[in-house]
């Protein structure tokens, strides 16, 4: 019997031990769960150029039954990729168009953008905490603004400042934003960018960090606080079956902590138990869908109110943030 | 802005341009041997790939460091092998190096992108690094920073001062006549390209070891390209050249330093600001005719053919 | 003059044994043997590419030869580098120069000079300083050698052989750069050295030189000796005719013309130095007449190339009010416009310069000459490639054909090639620098006939060259070039060698500044 | 023994057999590779030479591949030609998808042929005002063509960046760095109905047409070989530099120009972050490959469009990594710059042994 193929395109490298790796071990997680009934092919370094689409076409053509598209920049030639290849399934990773045999999914990492606020906002010292900002687009933004919630309800005076690298994976550049938001008074550094460096950075200067998309503990052994980890082998998996079976139907799916697609990796035993504490029950209550981070009222940084009281932002409307919440200095980066 | 902010800025700055330092020291001494190595960028990413790799298998830095200025220096031994045996046109040649070494750099390098090493560690020079302000900024760095200025003196006392910068002098203006004087000019040459291989080597090593320190595609990230510019920036005075380089060093992590400030300046434009800034500076440099053409090693560029003498 | 030998042993300084050099496509040495006491001043002398400059290099260890015996002081020796030259006594003064402009005298000489030599001598700049007195040479140690003249340079040369203790020199064409007066300067030091017992392998085309200074001669024609000579017991004509074989008519002189209205006319043109090393030219003025050759003399480097690259256009920047051709101001025309006007040029170097070396001769006909051949931007080659063959016909060129590259061609063919070239666009002003530099004597006679003719025509021709003989032979008026000032113009038939070599080392430039 | 001569004449043959002796090493160097990766070289040369022309639509894909290599390789040839260093045509290709996409956007309401029309004219437009800023400086500032060049690709990527994230980012596209999609009236007429192939890809040829007949039929195509040939000779004749300089580089701008806004407008549709995968760069050796000859461009960027698609393949179909195309490029330019030694050198075998 012929097993059922499944490709992936990357958009980096698999060993950049970021988001193109975690993917890729969500590939091996599926592979691992179907045995010889499946059989998985990966591009990596696919550039999201006019070359995007001839791969897809390649992967559609060897035989493979359902695809998953990785990265932002493959949406529109997977869109026309599905209607070239209409018996082919395909699934794109945190885009918004859909069809008849095109569905999308993506992270809730504000989830663990809110918890590593909290944790931020009780580690400062400064009460200046960093933030590395890749692309102004969406999803960075909400996270800017959820994890400045999140240290705002446990340090009301905490103050975040924002540097952007233009990138998602820069090492070097990545490094020197660290240097120069810990150059400025911050002792606890997030990151929206998928390499180890400024960790390191943090491990170097005794300041403290969180990992972003794999498990970067590693790196910096005192530093790091936790890893908020992509854990996409659970929707590989289902979106397999669900192909496989014939009961799939294209939708947005979005998966954070209640999935397990996000994880809390890692956790530092070197935290103090308070901290420790509130982490766990930060998590366990954004898990649980007792707490939504982005439930109102909610004012931007302009005074405008943009979540009304008793109000909670549906994935729709996350989908579109584009402003600061109050309490960030900085004018948000078009 | 405060004064502690300004050490932070000078610290980041030296920090930022002691990989375009060494790379353009290296260079520079090529080019006075008359020879235009366009593949600084190849042979930065063939030394940060390769020193990352020696650490990793290997443990030790000093290994990464032999492993990256040996590399620099056969690759340059090959463009040498080109340009100055064969008489290939040196830009295409330089060309060629950087794109053979971006592509086999990220070839060999794919198995260790994204793993962390031991960097090297910082040395502050005792009692100097007490000195307010400047005492932190410049006397609290590696080892390799400190080497990159005593490099500079060292190359500045040798070009100014010996014989070994005589005779480079002569092979960089005049090839034909060093070569009926008795100076071996070929040998001149390739040592010289040589130690511009080994330096960018070092430089790309500088990136993958100390810098980030890590290995990804393309780490580099055109600052080969830079340490060309700063050459020419420099009027090939190796004085000029360390200056210039942690000026570049500053204009490339202003743009990061004024965000943390709160600048709300397209980061996308700020990061243009080093590319800018190089042009810049270069277009007033070279403005002046007159004082690049007695600067330039007159031979700069140009073939020489022992068999072919005048 | 007497030429003593001074040896007392039988043991010759140097001795050459069946020398032979084969370069690819032709053998430059062929069998040579000649032998050179202590004190001895041997001419070697022969036509362009006779196989002088080779044998030297062979004896100095730049080139290896293919068979043969050096032998020194008796001793086989196999000179495997310059250096080596140098550690057994040979000092060597190039054809071109080999000095480093951006260096000081004192560190082109110490280049040449191993650690140990340099230890010997200790105070370098002292040691040169005395034997700059003892031989009246005048060199600063402390110089840049861009700052210095040519002749200058050329002291420094030999200063660089005499710091070390030489016992033979090598001269190869010291003088063609030099004016009469360092010329003379130079004779002084050679005879200096000549009595000290070093010996001296002097290269000269100027055969009164020869006569004038050399003990003895040896003539090479295609890589053989073909004649040994006592210079002081002939004339130059007679050396001549043993270098060239029997030529019929050497240049007799030629008449005179007088020009008719002026066609190019320089007024007050100064124009500083463009490049770091170059002259500036400084005011100046004359008039050049329809159907006359205007000669200018003046040592390599004094404005030449200089003014001619502000009378040809090449140089780029606008003159006001200075240059007419014909009446038309031309001093913002760029070159292409000036050819348009009618002024065609005949540049010093020819393969780089007068023609593309990788390029066919057609395409380098039509490097100068594209108006009959260019239509609306389009190339007519097959007319181009026809007449191309007519002109090679016309200047017996030698060479394959039109679709010959311009390098394949020998020095003297091609410059047939661009003077006919030039001449056949039948311009009202042509310009010619250095026309018959390395050419041998049968095209020589072949470009100055044309010249002539192109005169006798009604063009207007100004002629540049180091040639003083050429100048006096060819030139109908003439004035001399120094350090960016050009002298009064007279009439050949009313000035002499002597002035024009005083002009040369600027000696006019004063009564100039008095009488403005 | 071996023994170097230098040639009287350069040998045509070898002009012609260089870039193929080139082709041959680096492949037998490729298949030393496969080998060392434990891959088998014979299906590898396969995957990677043979198979991106196996059907009519994978000849459709390297023929889209092939447009903008060309259309840059073209300029370039006449850039090098006249002996300037043009090293900007990914920062001039840049500027054309980015131009282009401007007026594409301002257009999407447009439904005429004109908009496309426009919209390439933008594209034009914005590559030659990216060639012509390095020129002015080189010309007026003497600054190094080369550096600047260089200099200007990185800013041009950074001003598209900056673009897609900022003033022609999708109003509708969830604050997406991407433009919106164009609109089938500024978008490139496809030209057969079983791939990609657009209208782009004929300008490609038509470039390289035109390209060729200049350079040997007109007066200017001959200036601008005298001026990178021999500058001198070119000032000597009295051709006007500048002129030329500013003519190669600015249609060198404009083809690039071209050949970004033909993929904006073309296979991509939208302006994105990621226009070129360094065609720019890659033209350079299609450019020498073909031996700066306007002709000899088409074989070289086919060769090298089939290379970049083979690295494709190779990768999904043998699990080879995807660097090994972009050492390929540079193997490649070494050994054919090492091979056109024997244009101008004969290498002869001699038994003589040495004397003595
Ligand atoms: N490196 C070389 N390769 C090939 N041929 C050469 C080389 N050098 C010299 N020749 C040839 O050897 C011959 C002798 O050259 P040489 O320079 O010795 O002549 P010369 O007598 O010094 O002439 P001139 O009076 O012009 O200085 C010439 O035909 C020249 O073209
Ligand atoms: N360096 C060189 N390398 C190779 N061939 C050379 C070299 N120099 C000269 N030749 C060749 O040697 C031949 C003789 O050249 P050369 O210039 O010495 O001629 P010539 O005897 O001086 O003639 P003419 O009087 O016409 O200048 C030419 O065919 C030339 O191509
Ligand atoms: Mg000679
Ligand atoms: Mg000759």
């Amino acid at each position: 019997e012929e097993p059922f193929k499944v490709g992936f395109i990357y958009v980096g490298p698999v060993g950049d031990l970021g988001w193109s790796y975690e993917h890729d071990l969500g590939r091996k997680g599926l592979q691992e769960h179907f045995g010889d009934k499946v059989e998985t092919t990966f591009v990596e370094n696919v550039p999201e150029g006019a070359d995007a689409l001839r791969v897809l076409s390649q992967l559609a053509k060897s035989g493979n039954d359902l695809i998953f598209t990785t990265s932002f920049g493959f949406m529109n030639p997977t869109v026309r990729a599905a209607k070239q290849f209409p018996n082919v399934t395909f699934e794109h990773a945190t885009g918004y168009k859909r069809a008849d045999n095109l569905g999308t999914y993506a992270l809730r990492t504000y989830e663990g953008r809110y918890v590593s606020g909290v944790t931020a906002g009780l580690m400062t010292k400064t009460n200046t905490i960093g933030y590395i900002g890749s692309f102004p687009i969406p999803e960075v933004f909400r996270d800017i603004n959820a994890a400045y919630m999140g240290a705002k309800s446990v340090n009301p005076d905490v103050k975040m400042k924002i540097v952007w690298v233009n990138s998602w994976f820069d090492p070097g550049k990545e490094t020197d934003a660290a240097n120069a938001l810990m150059d400025q008074g911050v002792d606890v550094m997030l990151q929206h960018t998928d390499s180890a460096a400024p960790l390191i950075a943090a491990e170097k200067r005794g300041i403290r960090g969180i990992g972003q998309a794999s498990d970067q503990s590693q790196f910096a052994p005192n530093a790091h606080i936790f890893s908020v980890r992509d854990n996409w082998a659970p929707y590989y998996i289902k979106a397999t079956q669900a192909v496989m079976d014939g009961t799939y139907k294209p939708s947005d799916f979005w998966g954070g902590f209640a999935e397990d697609m996000l994880v809390l990796a890692s956790i530092n035993d070197n935290l103090p138990a308070d901290v420790r504490a509130k982490i766990d029950e930060t998590y366990a209550s954004i898990k649980s869908g007792a707490f939504h981070p982005f439930t109102g009222p909610i004012k931007d940084n302009q005074g405008n109110l943009v979540v009304p009281a008793g109000h909670t932002l549906t994935d729709e409307e996350l989908a579109k943030v584009n402003w600061y919440v109050e309490g960030i200095t900085d004018a948000a980066p078009r | 802005m405060d004064i502690e902010l300004l050490t932070q800025i000078l610290f980041a700055a030296i920090k930022t341009g002691t990989p375009l330092l060494l790379v353009a020291l290296g260079e520079v001494i090529c080019e006075k041997s008359g020879i235009l190595n366009l593949g600084q960028e190849g042979m930065m990413l063939m030394g940060a790939v390769v020193g990352f790799m020696a650490v990793v298998a290997t443990g030790s830095l000093g290994m990464g460091i032999l492993g990256a200025v040996l590399i620099g220096s056969l690759m340059s031994l090959l463009f040498g092998f080109l340009v100055i045996h064969i008489g290939a046109n040196q830009v295409a040649t330089g060309l060629a190096l950087t794109i053979f070494g971006t592509g086999l750099s990220a070839f060999i390098g794919s198995g260790v992108v994204g793993q962390t090493i031991q960097g090297f560690k910082q040395l502050p020079i005792p009692y100097l690094v007490d000195i307010p302000v400047i005492g932190p900024a410049l006397f609290n760095h590696d080892i390799l920073v400190y080497s990159a200025v005593l490099a500079c003196f060292i190359l500045a006392w040798i070009v100014n001062k010996t014989r070994i910068g005589l005779t480079l002098k002569a092979v960089g203006e005049n090839p034909h006549a060093a070569n009926a004087i008795g100076i071996k000019v070929l040998r001149v040459r390739y040592l010289a390209v040589m130690f511009g291989g080994a330096m960018a080597g070092l430089g790309g090593a500088y990136m993958s070891l100390v810098y980030t320190p890590m290995w990804v595609e393309n780490i580099t990230a055109g600052r080969g390209w830079i340490a060309l510019a700063l050459v020419v920036f420099a009027s090939w005075r190796i004085g000029n050249i360390a200056l210039g380089a942690y000026l570049f060093g500053m204009a490339s992590i202003l743009h990061l330093v004024l965000q943390g400030l709160g600048w709300s300046i397209s980061p996308n434009l700020l990061a243009m600001l080093p590319y800018v800034a190089t042009v810049v500076v270069m277009v007033i440099i070279s403005a002046d005719h007159f004082k690049e053409k007695l600067l330039a090693p007159r031979s700069l560029g140009k073939p020489f053919d022992p068999r072919q003498m005048a | 003059m007497s030429a003593t030998n001074t040896t007392t042993d039988n043991t010759p300084r140097l001795a050459l044994a069946n020398i032979t050099k084969q370069y690819p496509g032709c053998l430059a040495n062929d069998h040579i043997s000649l032998s050179l006491e202590p004190g001895e001043i041997h001419a070697l002398l022969g036509e362009n590419g006779a196989g002088k400059s080779t044998l030297v290099k062979t004896i100095y260890g730049i080139v290896a030869p293919d068979k043969g015996t050096i032998f020194w002081n008796g001793r086989p020796v196999e000179i495997r580098s310059p250096a080596h030259a140098r550690d057994l006594g040979i000092g060597m003064v190039f054809q071109h120069f080999s000095l480093f402009e951006t260096l000081t005298v004192k560190q082109n000489i110490e280049l040449c000079l191993t650690p140990a030599q340099l230890h010997e001598i200790g105070d370098l700049a002292k040691r040169i300083r005395e034997l700059s007195d003892h031989y009246q040479l005048n060199v600063d140690p402390e110089r840049y050698v861009h700052s210095l003249s040519i002749g200058e340079r050329q002291r420094v040369e030999i200063m660089r052989c005499l710091v070390q203790s030489v016992s033979l020199l090598i001269l190869d064409e010291p003088t063609s750069v030099l004016t009469p007066q360092e010329v003379e300067g130079l004779f002084r030091i050679m005879r200096t050295l000549s009595a000290e017992g070093c010996s001296i392998l002097f290269i000269s085309h100027k055969l009164n030189e020869v006569t004038e200074v050399c003990h003895h001669a040896t003539i090479l024609r295609g890589g053989k000796v073909i004649d040994t000579c006592v210079p002081s017991e002939e004339t130059p004509n007679s050396i001549a005719k043993m270098m060239v074989g029997d030529l019929a008519e050497q240049d007799a002189g030629y008449r005179k013309a007088q020009g008719t209205k002026p066609v190019l006319v320089s007024k007050g043109l100064s124009l500083s130095a463009k490049q770091p090393f170059g002259t500036s030219l400084k005011n100046i003025n004359f008039e050049l007449k329809a159907g006359e050759i205007l000669g200018i003399a003046g040592v390599a480097g004094n404005g030449q190339d200089e003014l001619m690259a502000a009378i040809s256009g090449e140089d780029g920047r606008p003159l006001a009010n200075v240059l007419f051709l014909d009446g038309t101001e031309i001093g913002r025309a760029n070159a292409g416009k000036r050819r348009r006007l009618g002024l065609t040029y005949v540049p010093e170097e020819r393969l780089g310069r007068g023609a593309v070396p990788e390029m066919s001769l057609t395409e380098n006909m039509l490097l100068t000459n594209h108006k009959p051949f260019v239509k609306h931007g389009w190339v007519n080659w097959q007319q181009a490639k026809s007449y191309t063959q007519g002109l090679i016909e016309r200047f017996r060129v030698k060479c394959h054909g039109d679709h010959s590259e311009a390098r394949s061609l020998s020095g003297g063919n091609l410059q047939k090639f661009i003077v006919g070239r030039e001449i056949e666009q039948e311009p009202k002003v042509l310009m010619c620098s250095h026309p018959t530099w390395g050419v041998d004597v049968g095209a020589a006679l072949a470009i100055h006939q044309a010249l002539l003719e192109l005169r006798d025509q009604g063009a207007a021709i100004l002629l540049i060259s180091e040639d003083i003989d050429e100048l006096f032979l060819l030139a109908d008026r003439m004035g001399a070039l120094c350090d960016g000032h050009l002298s009064p113009i007279v009439a050949t038939e009313s000035t002499s060698i002597e002035q024009i070599g005083e002009w040369m080392a600027g000696t006019f430039i004063d009564i100039e500044a008095a009488n403005p | 023994m071996m023994e170097i001569q230098k040639r009287k004449e350069p040998s045509t043959l070898m002009t012609f057999l260089s870039p193929v002796m080139a082709i041959v090493l680096t492949l037998i160097f490729g298949s030393i590779l496969f080998l060392a990766l434990d891959k088998s070289p014979l299906q590898a040369l396969h995957v990677l030479l043979i198979q991106p022309l196996s059907d009519a639509y994978n000849i459709s894909e390297m023929l889209v591949k092939m447009g903008p290599l060309l259309l840059c390789a073209v300029g370039l040839s006449l850039c090098y030609r006249a002996n300037l260093w043009n090293i900007g045509a990914e920062g001039q290709l840049l500027a054309g998808a980015l131009g282009g996409s401007a007026m594409a956007l301002a257009l999407i309401e447009f439904d005429s042929p004109l908009a496309l029309v426009a919209t390439l004219v933008a594209g034009i437009l914005s590559g030659m005002v990216w060639a012509a800023i390095p020129t002015f400086l080189r010309l007026r500032f003497n600054s190094n063509l080369i550096l600047t060049t260089i200099m200007f690709n990185y800013i041009a990527l950074y001003l598209l960046v900056w673009a897609v994230h900022g003033p022609l980012r999708d109003p509708d596209g969830f604050g997406f760095p991407e433009s919106a999609l164009f609109s089938d009236a500024t978008t490139l007429p496809v030209l057969a109905d079983f791939g990609r192939v657009h209208l782009g890809v004929l300008f490609a040829f038509l470039a390289a047409i035109g390209a060729w007949i200049v350079l040997s039929k007109t007066h200017l195509g001959f200036q601008i070989r005298v001026l990178g040939a021999d500058e001198p000779a070119a000032r000597y004749a009295g051709f006007n530099s500048r002129r030329i300089s500013w003519f190669v580089m600015l249609v060198a701008g404009g083809l690039a120009g071209l050949a970004g806004v033909a993929e904006v407008a073309g296979p991509i549709g939208q302006l994105t972050p990621v226009v070129s995968p360094g065609y720019g760069y890659s033209a350079i050796i299609v450019a020498y490959l073909g031996r700066l000859h306007p002709m000899g461009a088409i074989i070289a960027a086919i060769f090298l469009a089939v290379l970049y698609m083979g690295g494709d393949l190779a990768q999904i179909e043998m699990g080879i990594p995807i660097a090994v195309v972009g050492m390929f490029q540079g193997t490649l330019l070494f050994f054919l710059l090492a091979c056109d030694f024997l244009i101008n050198h004969r290498i002869t075998f001699t038994k003589s042994s040495f004397k003595g």
